[in-house]
């Protein structure tokens, strides 16, 4: 089975506030407020290009970031819960 | 209905019908200084009926519904009609309120800006805010903060201080006896009085204020000022709103708004006269 | 916040980037926001939980909390009247209010805990939750 | 006058309410879950300051719950999309979905949906995978009921969002009276851009009166009959309209009560109508006219007496005698 390809919302769909380390995000279709911590915005940010599966999306993160060494472990976890927020879904 | 009385507390018009005539007249006293509703025209409606046909004269119980009503709301016998009159009026507030994000909060003013304080129940928010009120600012409310979608004031909500066990003689030693209401004891809160706010309070009750602190005190064993993070805050103002997930992007923009605008603390206080310090001295730093 | 320290190094270091760590947080790194309504409500308003509720009336309550046939092995009796908040609050708090049979009061707590939306009594279990 | 026909001709007629009980009629619109869509036909009237207050933030207020319900729909249809089956959204939802007039200050409650009967048990486990879950208890004698007897599933929760799904296979209990053709409902959907469905235009009305007069007591029935007020007026812009109406009402067997909701509409909201489909009033348009205004400027509910016999009907038409007699025994007993 291929792996999932994941969705986010267009950029104009949040509103994001900074609250010292955290954010607050505003989901305008859900109406929903979710407080958020890193890395759940950038990984918002970086599916802002287009769809990606985990690996893709590993990719698209470590032009940007220094990741951790299992940071492939992680990212399904990390997309899992988006997904069950609601923040993003499969493509 | 048999028995109407219409009130206006800060923005809010309430209409209160009831079977009884008993917990109007105690309603009506209480509130003998309290403007009408314009025209008479009310947000929302409070209705004191019996739960059961034969509960009008049968040890009588007063239901509280009105136009938003609880599925689990348990009646309260009639001699304490009163505090089902106030009961129901917040119920309105924290179902049915959606034009401000309104606070599970007490706030005061003072030289045209509004202290915020929110904590848990018996933290002793309502007693401070009554107390501030006696001492040279102008007391908003001591439940239900309103804060204004459009320009992020705070809007006062003076209704009649709801004192409870210990809160009673503390403010008994600090105001005239005729601004007290009965004393209801046994109920399922504790002993209960109601005490109506001074002149200054509701003669403001029209004005709103620019919000300038917010606090989060508590009761501990010892003076003290912990820093909150601006995370912190904006999640227990969500939780002590009732309408905050109700409003939308309106409440979102508000609060974050507030929190990113005014400075906030915790404060552990042993008795309310360290309490009054504490405050006086946050109050003096945020200016 | 170790990498907030190391700002000061890193402004020498322009090309180092920032790291993201994404299994650092143990916990959940999104938070949603639910109603709190229940809290005020609850504050303002005295409430009852029946144990059971009439969905399940009749019912012994086992030890994890779910209604069960009366009569079942190691279930207790249902109780009598419903909770007041206070009472409720107590048995959350692991201890027994007046008038219940200790032995059955854990039982009743899981029960409340166990209480969903649309349920006789969540309303008034939500607020009970909240902290005071 | 009473506040429920005070409410009534102010929907009708926006302009009649420059003068009158604005309280009673507020409370009133509230009780009957009318107030948003009276705010918005009264949007720009000439209404005191006051007034204008309250209505504005029931606009809002109507927004925001829009909102809410697009995305329960939204949530139901990522977790039920995989299967592939048609998902046909009913009422307030559908109204939503497909932006139709109805759905103007229309608060929706439970997100209603109607699946082929072979692809119950499957949404329902699909449901329950996406968070979902199970409100009543397994097995007991309500869930036999509902597995048994009605058009449903026990209704499922969301466990974090707290909102509630009823998945229909049909629109009214096997056991009602009137068996309307669920294949035909489905076979004659309409897609919408997502995926999701609606029920035709001459169904939806089909369904409207059906739920309105079959499958209830009449509570909450002013709010149901705005419903078929604003749905008539637009469905009728098209031509071929009411003869197909006529048609599906009799297909599934329901054209006594499309006729009497034409009536009621007439009557109290002044819908345009085919008068041939409407038929003759009848004595009995009265008592279900006073049912559906026995309500007060407190908002309360009057006569009892009429409603309790409209309560005893909605049970007398879900099911045949003797197991009406077994349901109200069970339910009095357990």
């Amino acid at each position: 089975m291929a792996a999932p390809r994941y969705v986010a919302d267009p950029g104009d769909a949040i509103r994001l506030v900074a609250l010292d380390g955290l954010s607050a995000l505003y989901h305008l279709p859900s109406g929903t407020t979710h407080i958020v911590a890193p890395p759940a915005p950038e990984i918002l940010e970086a599916l802002q290009e287009g769809p990606a599966d985990a690996a893709e999306l590993l990719a698209r993160l470590r032009e940007r970031y220094e990741l951790e060494e299992r940071a492939d472990e992680a990212i399904g976890i990390r997309l899992i819960e988006l997904e069950q927020a609601g923040l993003v879904r499969r493509a | 209905m048999r028995y109407k009385l219409a009130l206006q507390i800060g923005p809010v018009a309430f209409r209160i019908g009831s079977t009884w005539r008993a917990p109007l007249d105690a309603l009506a006293r209480l509130y003998a200084a309290y403007p009408r509703p314009e025209n008479d025209i009310c947000d929302f409606t409070v209705r004191l009926e019996p739960e059961k046909p034969w509960r009008r004269w049968l040890r009588p119980s007063v239901a509280i519904n009105g136009d938003y009503m609880l599925p689990d709301a348990a009646p309260l016998p009639l001699s304490m009609g009163l505090l089902a009159a106030e009961m129901g009026m917040n119920l309105q507030m924290a179902l049915g309120q959606k034009r401000y994000l309104l606070l599970h909060a007490s706030s005061a003013e003072k030289d045209g800006r509004a202290l915020i304080m929110t904590g848990e129940s018996g933290a002793g928010k309502s007693t401070l805010s009554a107390l501030l009120g006696e001492r040279g600012w102008r007391f908003m409310g001591d439940e239900f903060a309103l804060l204004d979608l459009d320009d992020g004031r705070l809007w006062p909500f003076p209704r009649a201080v709801s004192l409870k066990n210990g809160a009673i003689k503390v403010m008994e030693k600090e105001v005239a006896a005729d601004r007290f209401g009965p004393l209801i004891a046994d109920t399922p809160k504790g002993d209960i009085r109601h005490m109506r706010p001074n002149d200054a309070a509701l003669s403001g009750m029209g004005e709103a204020a620019k919000p300038a602190l917010i606090l989060f005190p508590r009761f501990g064993a010892s003076e003290a000022i912990r820093p909150v993070g601006q995370a912190e805050i904006f999640m227990r103002l969500t939780q002590a709103s009732t309408n905050y997930v109700a409003l939308g992007q309106a409440g979102f923009d508000a609060l974050t708004g507030l929190v990113a605008s005014c400075p906030a603390a915790a404060i552990d206080y042993p008795d309310t006269d360290a309490a009054i310090g504490l405050v006086e001295q946050l109050w003096r730093e945020a200016a | 916040m170790s990498g907030r320290d190391k700002i000061g190094d890193d402004a020498f270091k322009p090309s180092r980037r920032t790291v993201l760590y994404l299994g650092a947080a143990a916990a959940s790194t999104v938070v949603t926001v639910r109603p709190a309504l229940a809290q005020t409500a609850g504050s303002v308003l005295t409430c009852e939980i029946p144990v059971p509720g009439p969905h399940a009336a009749g019912s012994y309550i086992a030890q994890d909390g779910t209604p069960v046939p009366a009569g079942t092995a190691g279930a207790v009796p249902p109780l009598a009247r419903p909770l007041r908040g206070e009472e409720a609050r107590i048995l959350l708090n692991g201890s027994t209010p007046p008038g219940v049979n200790p032995g059955s009061a854990q039982a009743y707590a899981n029960y409340i805990r166990r209480l969903q939306s649309g349920m006789s009594g969540f309303t008034c279990y939500a607020s009970l939750q909240m902290p005071r | 006058m009473k506040a429920a026909r005070l409410l009534v001709r102010a929907l009708r007629d926006p302009d009649s309410v420059r003068t009158c009980d604005w309280s009673a009629l507020l409370t009133a619109a509230r009780a009957e879950k009318l107030l948003s869509s009276l705010a918005f036909r009264l949007e720009g009237a000439p209404v005191p300051a006051k007034v204008e207050t309250i209505l504005e933030s029931a606009r809002r207020d109507a927004a925001q719950a829009r909102t809410q319900a697009l995305w329960e729909t939204e949530m139901a249809r990522r977790a039920t999309a995989p299967l592939g089956v048609p998902v046909i959204l009913l009422k307030g939802a559908a109204f939503q979905a497909a932006g139709l007039d109805a759905s103007i200050g229309r608060s929706v409650g439970d997100l209603d949906i109607l699946v082929p009967r072979d692809a119950i048990e499957a949404v329902e486990q699909a449901l329950i995978a996406a968070g979902w879950e199970r409100l009543k208890d397994d097995g007991g004698y309500d869930d036999l009921y509902y597995r048994r007897w009605m058009h449903e599933l026990p209704p499922l929760i969301h466990r974090e969002r707290d909102r509630m799904i009823d998945v229909h296979h049909t629109i009214l209990p096997p056991t009602a009276r009137p068996t309307p053709d669920a294949a035909a409902l489905i076979d004659d959907s309409v897609t919408l851009d997502n995926g999701l469905r609606l029920l035709s235009p001459p169904d939806i009305i089909v369904h409207a009166a059906a739920h309105l007069f079959a499958d209830g007591d009449l509570a909450g029935g002013l709010r149901n009959l705005w419903d078929i007020d604003r749905l008539l007026r637009e469905f009728a812009a098209d031509a071929a309209f009411w003869p197909r109406l006529a048609e599906r009402a009799e297909h599934h067997r329901l054209k006594r009560h499309v006729a009497l909701a034409l009536r009621l509409s007439a009557r109290l909201y002044g819908t345009p109508i085919d008068r041939a489909l409407a038929g003759r009033p009848r004595l009995a348009d009265r008592l279900f006219e006073a049912r559906l205004l026995a309500r007060n400027g407190w908002g309360q509910e009057r006569r009892k007496l009429l409603r309790f016999a409209f309560y005893v009907r909605s049970h007398w038409l879900r099911m045949p005698p003797l197991m009406l007699a077994r349901h109200l025994w069970t339910k009095a007993t357990s």
